[in-house]
């Protein structure tokens, strides 16, 4: 029984198996199935300033060994999610950290101090990284100027944990990942979905209402896990890996090419049982190999 | 916590009931829920390179006795096709229950259930646990062919069985809402249920709004997860954009945008 | 029987279908299967001016439906190819072209100026994207002025048909694609395979020598899509789209998407009959669609 | 054009040889073409989501007359187990005939092949395939334990057999390298085969070149394609890096690189 506690700058972890926002809606959804208590923790599903109805329909397309989404975030907007979603959920033994997300950098501003009021909230994911928005999103995250712009002012109005969610849709991923860093990031969580798009052949149309959208799954692990690796040489700050995690050996690759924790996303749509599966496999893992923390296995790789 | 469950059931059996429908029966480890018509279960497709995603079916019979739930299948395409080629002793890994089931009719009310293509099963489980007299329930099921039927002939004692098909070959010529129970008397009834294509579910509920019947549907829309995380299964609604898998599948059409 | 003719500039193809360089060898290996004149084209084994051993062994790795490759342009050079290759392979009654690498421009150049004396060559394929090389390579093709330098160079010296194969790595495939055109490119192929990497985690080791390597399969398909519906609105010169295309519908929506032409990679080593059943497939379907000419597939799709 | 070909054979029959291997027959839509010892097949492997690339298997038996074509599939992961569960009357796919086989012993030459894991099948193939007469063949197969071991009896016919095992469970204890063929009078082979780990038969390479043997051994580097176009499956020799695929697997140890 090896101890799984890690760290997250302030954020104490009891293992390092977290859910993915937007694959675990507001964490009750999953508590159905299992004790949330027992994860890591929980990335709600992104938060808006305001109400959004997110995209048309269809919003989904199957893809090999993965899935395109483009829900284009719809959510009922943080004013709502504090009077009627977090007190009913505030009480879960795990950390709850809040997914961020702006059309604009003032957007982001006003969003994180609503945030930062919350006092069971103990970090936030700041996602400049969405693909599925028309405004905002993934706009920031793809230049180092409008990356470093958001995360400095976020990082001004707040006192927790701040994580930054990072697109892998640019050239140089560890670029951007030195630039948060250097704007008060205390972490980076990678990766986002990558942009994609699917086709009905014999209706000649494409499958998603928004033409391109998100994709997620095991198709982009290699992918993923590259682009972990780079950030993980590239910055001090931890970081947190995610993209087509479905078992405790996805998850491993991860932490030995440098993540400290990881989040089940996609996963959960085949099998919500899998975070459950993985944090076991990691502690058998980790005894198999005779290691006492999974802090050894943190960047472990041996190249 | 908890009343979601994912679990590997048992195939007990795997009849097929014509050229494109099979019914499945599969025994659950653990005691299963009460589950209604309308609600489904969320299935994974094993042993194929080509499914990434789980495959929504509602569940068509529930046998709490023998702990065994029992859906079937429409093969539509490489997913349907995949689970239809079980065999008995095969495990398969079910989410469950899933989605809300429709409202029951009240103490003498009378229902016509509409069923079509791959939205058979809810209706004939409707019939059959409606609570009502066999005289008070009328099942309408439509098909293109006579060949596309499956034998329903034991839901005779649950209630009146009626058929349409597009080509003539069973029951009466044309759509389900070309049957004299939808042209005559359709205001007689105190609730119109209906599952299958959306072509189908929407022509009922045109019908049902201009006679005034009031009128549930169980939507059918692609769902990556099915119990409420992913908001891919989204139908815009009254009350905004709502997801299919949890605040449906079935909904009043009254609550629906749908243009009719 | 519908008309499969179309051309990429002054290249005539036979059909739409043609194989992608690295996984067809230099034609005679798939030609063992089957008469390669049945083919649109086939885009010959990547060459260099003087031998390149490659990258050592393991250089391969299985991914969910793909594969990371880290072949590193092993091949025995431009002269070896002219003297004992091209002698053996030029009746092929198929255009044969050549897949262009170098460490330099003037690698390039001279490279360029070699093949363009050979007479059964009709058209190169200028490699600035390949991830498995640690000079030159993808280098060029990650930015706007690397992809120009290397396309202007080798415009100069090389009259035929000139097409410039895109890297996937990049923010924006469609900025390179126009730059590349601005410099005179007849086309553009795209997607190259995407920096990827895989783990063994038991023995805690990157499973290829080189670590990182080329993502390739069905996997990247939905992100190949994509990139070639952008750059297929930014330019007005042919693309040749491939990425995970396995089958006469994959061929269908990325002519649909708005490529003139495919190539099967991947796919050869599942199957090398494969590209024989997309073109029976691509007939097919336009019969099936009422269409004389694949031309009036291109570019096609209803958004 | 073409004498590589990729068909669709039946499976005729699955074998379980001990817990871990099993023989595949294998029937051929067409005339299977001549395919000697060493050559391989690189085989689909279907109705699995985990893999992608074929798998190559050497071959074990060739019956020109019935068209079948046998392989000895050891499990070593999800690939090959996947393979050992087909059933009789199952298709699978099959490129062919792939690699260069051994080079056959001269006549009256005294020849010893040395087996291991899942090299197992191109021995007893030689063996049988070589033309020698039994007393000229001597066969030495390894394994970690009595266990592990095939019966390989019907093999005495075409040669004599030996084992060892690394428990002592049968033959001699320890690696092949132990057995008295090696240790007393290796030197009176005219040529030394191996196929197996590599361990293995670098150690059989080691002492073959210490006794001035000719030998070849069967190299099992990962494929992609298996017909030399994906370059994925070389070994540095003294021609540079060469494809185990098409240019072996079968290679000299003279030609290899290897530090033995
Ligand atoms: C709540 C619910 C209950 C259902 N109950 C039943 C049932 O009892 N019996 C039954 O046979 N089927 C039922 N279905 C439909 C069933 O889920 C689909 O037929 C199945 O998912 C198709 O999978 P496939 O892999 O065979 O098709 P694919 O190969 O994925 O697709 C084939 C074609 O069908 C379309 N398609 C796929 N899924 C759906 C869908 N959900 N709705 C509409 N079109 C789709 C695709 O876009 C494609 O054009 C239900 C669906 C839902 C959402
Ligand atoms: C020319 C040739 C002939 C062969 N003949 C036979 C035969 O007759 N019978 C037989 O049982 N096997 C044979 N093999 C080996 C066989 O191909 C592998 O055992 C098989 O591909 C493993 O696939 P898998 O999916 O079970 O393993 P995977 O799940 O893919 O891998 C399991 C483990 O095995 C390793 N591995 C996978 N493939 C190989 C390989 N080719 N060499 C070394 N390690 C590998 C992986 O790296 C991993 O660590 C042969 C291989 C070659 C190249
Ligand atoms: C349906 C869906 C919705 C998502 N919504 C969000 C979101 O709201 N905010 C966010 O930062 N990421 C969102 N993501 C991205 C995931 O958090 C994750 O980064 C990505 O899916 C890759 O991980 P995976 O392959 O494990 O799913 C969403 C992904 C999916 C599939
Ligand atoms: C083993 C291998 C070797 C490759 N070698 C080359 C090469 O020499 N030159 C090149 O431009 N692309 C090379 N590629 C990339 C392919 O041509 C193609 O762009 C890529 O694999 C994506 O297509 P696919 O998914 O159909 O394989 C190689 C790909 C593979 C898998
Ligand atoms: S299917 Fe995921 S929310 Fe309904
Ligand atoms: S396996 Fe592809 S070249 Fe040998």
């Amino acid at each position: 029984m090896a101890d799984l506690r890690i760290d997250i700058h302030d954020l104490q972890l009891k293992n390092p198996v977290m859910l993915a926002s937007g694959t675990c809606g507001y964490a009750e959804e999953i508590n159905e199935f299992f004790d949330v208590s027992e994860l890591g923790g929980i990335f709600l599903k992104g938060l808006t300033l305001h109400n959004r109805d997110g995209n048309l329909y269809p919003r989904m397309a199957e893809t090999p060994s993965g899935m395109l989404n483009a829900v284009g975030l719809q959510n009922k907007g943080i004013d709502y999610f504090i009077n009627n979603i977090y007190p009913r959920i505030k009480h879960y033994n795990t950390p709850l950290i809040i997914n961020v997300n702006g059309s604009t950098v003032e957007d982001y501003i006003e969003l994180t101090e609503k945030v930062n009021e919350l006092d069971k909230i103990p970090a936030i994911e700041l996602n400049i990284s969405c693909p599925n928005v028309k405004e905002g999103g993934m706009a920031f995250g793809i230049t180092c100027p409008g990356a470093e712009a958001v995360t400095r002012e976020v990082r001004r109005v707040y006192d927790k944990t701040l994580i930054v969610k990072l697109s892998p849709n640019v050239t140089d991923v560890s670029e951007i990942a030195k630039a948060v860093e250097g704007q008060g990031a205390d972490s980076v969580s990678l990766v986002n979905t990558f942009v994609g798009m699917a086709i009905d052949a014999e209706k000649r149309k494409p499958l998603l209402s928004t033409i391109t959208g998100g994709l997620s799954g095991p198709a982009i692990k290699p992918i993923a896990l590259r682009m972990v690796w780079q950030v993980a040489k590239a910055v001090k700050i931890p970081v947190v890996a995610m993209g087509g995690i479905m078992n405790a050996t996805d998850a491993v690759e991860f932490i030995l090419a440098g993540a400290t924790a990881v989040q089940v996303g996609t996963a959960l749509f085949k099998n919500p049982l899998i975070p459950l599966q993985i944090i076991e496999g990691l502690n058998g893992y980790l005894d198999r190999h005779r290691m006492d923390s999974v802090k050894e296995l943190v960047g472990s790789l041996q190249v | 916590m908890g009343n979601k469950t994912v679990s590997d059931f048992i195939v007990t059996e795997n009849i097929k009931l014509n050229d494109t429908n099979y019914l499945l029966r599969l025994k659950a480890p653990d005691p299963l829920p009460i589950i209604r018509p309308g609600q489904f279960v969320n299935i994974e497709v094993k042993n194929t390179s080509e499914i990434f995603l789980r495959r929504p079916f509602s569940v068509f019979e529930m046998d709490y006795d023998k702990n065994i739930l029992s859906v079937i299948i429409k093969i539509l395409g490489r997913g349907s096709k995949k689970l239809t080629e079980v065999i008995a002793g095969d495990t398969i890994s079910l989410i469950y229950p899933l989605g809300r089931h429709f409202t029951y009719p009240g103490k003498g009310e009378r229902i016509l259930a509409v069923g079509g293509g791959s939205g058979l099963a809810p209706m004939l489980f409707l019939a059959k646990e409606s609570g009502l007299p066999a005289e008070n329930v009328d099942l309408l099921i439509g098909a293109r062919s006579a060949s596309d039927h499956i034998d329903v002939n034991a839901y005779s004692q649950y209630g009146s069985l009626n058929f349409t098909s597009e080509d003539g070959t069973l029951g009466t010529k044309g759509f389900v809402t070309h049957h004299p129970l939808f042209t005559d008397n359709l205001k007689n009834y105190d609730k119109v249920y209906a599952c299958g294509p959306e072509g189908m579910m929407k022509a009922v509920a045109r019908e049902a709004r201009k006679a005034g019947v009031n009128c549930e549907v169980s939507l059918e829309n692609l769902m990556a997860c099915g119990f409420g995380v992913c908001l891919c299964c989204i139908e815009p609604t009254v009350k905004g954009n709502l997801c299919v898998c949890t605040e449906g599948p079935v909904f009043n059409i009254n609550e629906l945008k749908w243009q009719i």
